[in-house]
């Protein structure tokens, strides 16, 4: 059984549902929609917003356009900066006793170490670096087309920061290269992956395109191969993200070889979608117990 | 997210409709300005996301919504039948500002008009009675719930683009009339962007105070995405579902 | 505006609106729902179901999984082979007096090579070369990986091919160095692009996968922003394939630099699918016609 | 696809309904054994298919679709009302084979039966006397439309799993008695894969002859796609949506 506890690294969580990056805001708006103790029960990790060394005002509207069964987002990465966020949002979000994952957007491989140097001074456990945002001018999924680059950035945010590393992927590119060469330089886990590049047209006249990253259903088969082809190719674990809105989508990440789930566009329907996630996947793991048992060996 | 039954769901004209239901809950929270999302229960994810609405009216415990088909999502919910079961979840959004001037304009160009229902719902008579309410469609059709207006003690005007109902033109024009009488103090407006900039630039012309409920698509309405954003004079952005969907005239940029 | 004709290369055809490969099975059931007038008016090119050298069996069952908004499908190529199909299909399609393109499978260049030149002997006018097809374990996706041997692939066949050749690219990979090396290699135009890798679990009890490819309104955002990439990149015409189910789908690849539109899933769903969206296209056409005239320029 | 209206959206049992729409068009050709794929015209795209469903009864212009809510699909269809529009598409397959010896033993688990109705229909009586009917379901509220079926001259044969009508039991049981007791020359099956399966495997004990209506999922149903496929004996595959949905037995492998 994969959860109580889900063991990545060294690291042990209560459950291996958490919440993805940018899809529950800041945290300053979370205890509107769940309890602290519906979030301790459900949620195994809290993964922040993507944080930057300075504040981002993000990219101008229109930021977001519906596809079928998907989201084009385009954020830009708005957030107040890492320290802002820890003096403003993380005391609230400390107490929650649930583990904080910090998610880092870097401009350059500088800004990831400093960031990094910054959490390991105040003994922070748990980064997530973001070579994969669609959606920003510098950085960015840039990062993810180089396999050397990231070996240089994983080794060099290695060297600061001795807690929990995990380097989310971007679904294109290189990616199999970009995974090998992240283990390589010491990354602890790998989370697949962040949104696919995606154009919309939102109208004709005036005419509006958004770029962006879509994510949601639409994307689950595309994640779920991933998922599969890399989890024969890699040791570290493998932390799903991409579509999961149901405990069946989180179970089928786990058979392609998945060891936790990241909960994204679905919280931004319903917040309370984690519980209902964890409990139909609690369910259908009693229902097809044996099955996992043969998967996971 | 709460389950609720349908009580009504109700053509009012080729696209309007109203939609009843029984409050529980959290919804029974709900004040004037503030708006839900509503998701069906069908298992399907197209469309992907629960769409948002203004509560029109809130009374005994029946929560009202009027809203027009524009799309696959209002296409849906307007084909359900009473007994049918949705997700409603609210309420999200700030409510409408508290300190109001009065006499105030109310100005609505469509479906613009929901949100006004609840508002004089709440306000005592005295105050009713120092309303305008600005109400234009395209055809008199499309002017609807003017029953439901009418038993309210305010000052109702009316304008119809082909001039079927009212006056003919715009709405923005008989709100110019009154401006330039200085009938009102301030204004409140919800409707299409045009008229809603039109009304920004009469409240700039006149001196008064407008405030505007603006529409972006939103993905949460619970301050998670940040991606409802409006363009804030003063730099940086407004999310609308957290600090709107009502916001100063003069503290936005469109 | 961009039909009546639509011109590709040293071609033209009658509609921009082509019939993508494997979504018309063999051609033998299309007269059942669309009248031949029909056809001649709406369709501006067949592309035949992807045709090699040898007959293939396709693979076993199960070959289909609905996915949200999509569709993965594993047929692995099912075919009579080029000769069969020439007797016993061909004839009966010729007398519509559509453009035929044909749509190549090879499992080794030599094997793309000869099919060519069989065509070429034939007076054959068009092909299409799938290097893309992600269900066959030989050939393939795999020639899409490697954009050498796309040049030397496309460079052979036009040796031997003097007609319309149209490259039918993979969306994953290096897609834009593939698609420059096409063109430098004389391709004159590309397809973009073919089904997107995917995985469904189909049931858990038995444990049933399947790994195909990801067509439908699912992929249309993602291929939309390869087409209005690659269209900023190389100069020959890209023909759109890619979640096309309405007239706006159309209009917004045209929107983004497609010269013409491959109707795939959506013949699945109703054969008569290509009337209805090139009357919806040219609704739209005329409505944002300035729109047009601009994105054109 | 024909856009028809529907008649009558009946619920049955938890899960099975009946459908009833108006047949026209192409739709009027249908033979017994072929199926209609349906989808909504509501815009959206999940599910992305429209959905088989064999021909249950066609008499007097009304199609009727005998069927049972399995996901969203279906669900969705459970949820129209009469009036409501949905597209029709068809038919599909192959009918029924026309050479059919007797007497005919027709083999049904659960919504397996839907196509008999229309075969009874069209067989003259004194074939149908020559009919045994074996039908079985879980639970006897899931035996639906008994009372359709009984007006037929035919030998009505039920089993339920908990035994709540009929014999308890599966309804193959039933049949192998008859076999054993050679009442019956042929076969034609219709149900879930495992019934098929015990079907097949007598026919093969019994040395008879037995069709199967079989299932996978279809994108097209017309031929397109290629991916209905099941084994065929001698190498291969068939195509279900063109040669079947009907197959005999001993050709297929599964
Ligand atoms: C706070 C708030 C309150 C609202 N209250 C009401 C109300 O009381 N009554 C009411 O009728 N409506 C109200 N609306 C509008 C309502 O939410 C929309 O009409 C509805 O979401 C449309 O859904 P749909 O699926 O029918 O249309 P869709 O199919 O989603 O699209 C409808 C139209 O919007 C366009 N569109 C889609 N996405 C975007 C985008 N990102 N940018 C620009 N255009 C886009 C489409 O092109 C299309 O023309 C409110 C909206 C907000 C934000
Ligand atoms: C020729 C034909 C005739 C039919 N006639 C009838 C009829 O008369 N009455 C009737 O009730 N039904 C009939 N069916 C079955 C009916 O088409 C399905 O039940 C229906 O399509 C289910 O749609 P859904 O969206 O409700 O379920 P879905 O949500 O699509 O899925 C329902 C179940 O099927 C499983 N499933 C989905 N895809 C696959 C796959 N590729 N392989 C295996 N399992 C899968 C799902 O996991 C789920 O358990 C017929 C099917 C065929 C092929
Ligand atoms: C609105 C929005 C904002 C996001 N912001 C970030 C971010 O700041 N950093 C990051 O690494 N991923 C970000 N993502 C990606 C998600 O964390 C997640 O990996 C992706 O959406 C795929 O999962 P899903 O389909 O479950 O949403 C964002 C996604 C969305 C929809
Ligand atoms: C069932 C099926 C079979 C296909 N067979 C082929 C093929 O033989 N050769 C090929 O190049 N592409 C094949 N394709 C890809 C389509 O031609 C098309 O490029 C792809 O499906 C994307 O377009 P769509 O989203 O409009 O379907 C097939 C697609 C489907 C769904
Ligand atoms: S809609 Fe998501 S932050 Fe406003
Ligand atoms: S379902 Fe497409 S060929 Fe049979």
């Amino acid at each position: 059984m994969p959860e109580s506890p889900c063991v990545i690294g060294n690291y042990s969580f209560r459950t291996p549902f958490f919440l993805a990056s940018g899809t529950w805001g800041l945290g300053d708006t979370l205890l509107n929609y769940l309890t602290p103790e519906e979030i301790k029960a459900s949620i195994g990790a809290l993964i922040t917003k993507g944080l930057s060394l300075e504040p981002m005002p993000g990219n101008p509207p229109p930021r977001l356009f519906e596809t079928p069964c998907g989201l084009i987002n385009s954020i830009g990465l708005e957030n107040p900066g890492l320290k802002a966020f820890l003096e403003k949002y993380y005391p609230e979000l400390k107490v929650l006793e649930v583990p904080i994952i910090f998610n880092l957007h870097g401009k350059a491989l500088e800004e990831f170490y400093e960031m990094a140097e910054i959490l390991s001074e105040i003994g922070e456990e748990a980064i997530e670096l973001n070579i994969s945002c669609p959606n920003v001018k510098e950085g960015g999924i840039a990062f993810s087309q180089n396999p050397q680059v990231v070996f240089e950035l994983v080794k060099g945010v290695r060297a600061v920061f001795k807690g929990l590393l995990i380097v989310k992927l971007s679904p294109i590119g290189p990616v199999l290269e970009v995974a090998k060469k992240a283990e390589e330089a010491g990354a602890d886990a790998l989370t697949v992956a962040n949104t696919y590049p995606a154009l919309g047209v939102i109208s004709y006249e005036p005419l509006q395109i958004i770029r962006g990253g879509l994510s949601g259903p639409a994307i689950k088969p595309l994640t779920l191969r991933l998922v599969f082809e890399l989890s024969q190719r890699v040791k570290i674990p493998l932390i799903a993200s991409g579509g999961i809105m149901s405990g069946k989508d989180a179970l089928d990440y786990l058979i392609c070889g998945a060891k936790a789930f990241q909960i994204g566009t679905a919280n931004l329907i319903d917040p309370r979608a984690p519980i209902k996630i964890k409990q139909e996947f609690e369910e259908l793991s009693q229902k097809y117990g044996r099955l996992l048992d043969k998967s996971s060996s | 997210m709460e389950k609720v039954k349908i009580l009504k769901n109700q053509r009012l004209s080729e696209r309007i409709y109203l939609l009843e239901i029984a409050a529980k809950g959290r919804l029974l929270e709900v004040n004037p300005g503030q708006f839900v999302k509503i998701k069906f229960p069908d298992f399907r994810y197209d469309p992907l996301f629960p769409r948002p609405f203004t509560v029109h009216s809130f009374q005994n415990q029946v929560l009202k919504i009027l809203y027009q088909v524009v799309g696959k999502g209002t296409l849906a919910l307007s084909k359900l039948s009473e007994g049918e079961e949705i997700f409603v979840f609210g309420p999200l959004g700030k409510p409408y500002p508290e300190k109001i001037d009065f006499p105030l304009g109310l100005c609505a160009g469509g479906v613009g008009i929901a949100g006004f229902g609840f508002f004089l719902e709440r306000l005592p008579e005295n105050l009713q009675k120092r309303i305008f309410l600005y109400y234009g469609a395209r055809t008199s059709s499309e002017l609807v719930r003017l029953d439901y207006f009418s038993k309210f003690p305010i000052e109702l005007k009316l304008a119809t683009e082909d001039g079927s109902a009212g006056k003919k033109g715009y709405i923005t024009e008989l709100l110019e009339e009154d401006l330039k009488e200085e009938k009102i103090k301030i204004l409140l407006a919800c409707g299409p962007m045009p008229m809603l900039k039109v009304v920004k630039e009469l409240s700039e012309k006149y001196g008064i105070k407008a405030y505007l409920s603006l529409e972006t698509f939103m993905a949460c309405g619970t301050g998670f995405c940040k991606g409802c954003v409006i363009k804030a004079r003063k730099g940086g952005y407004f999310h609308l579902c957290e600090e709107g969907p009502t916001l100063l005239a003069s503290e936005v940029i469109f």
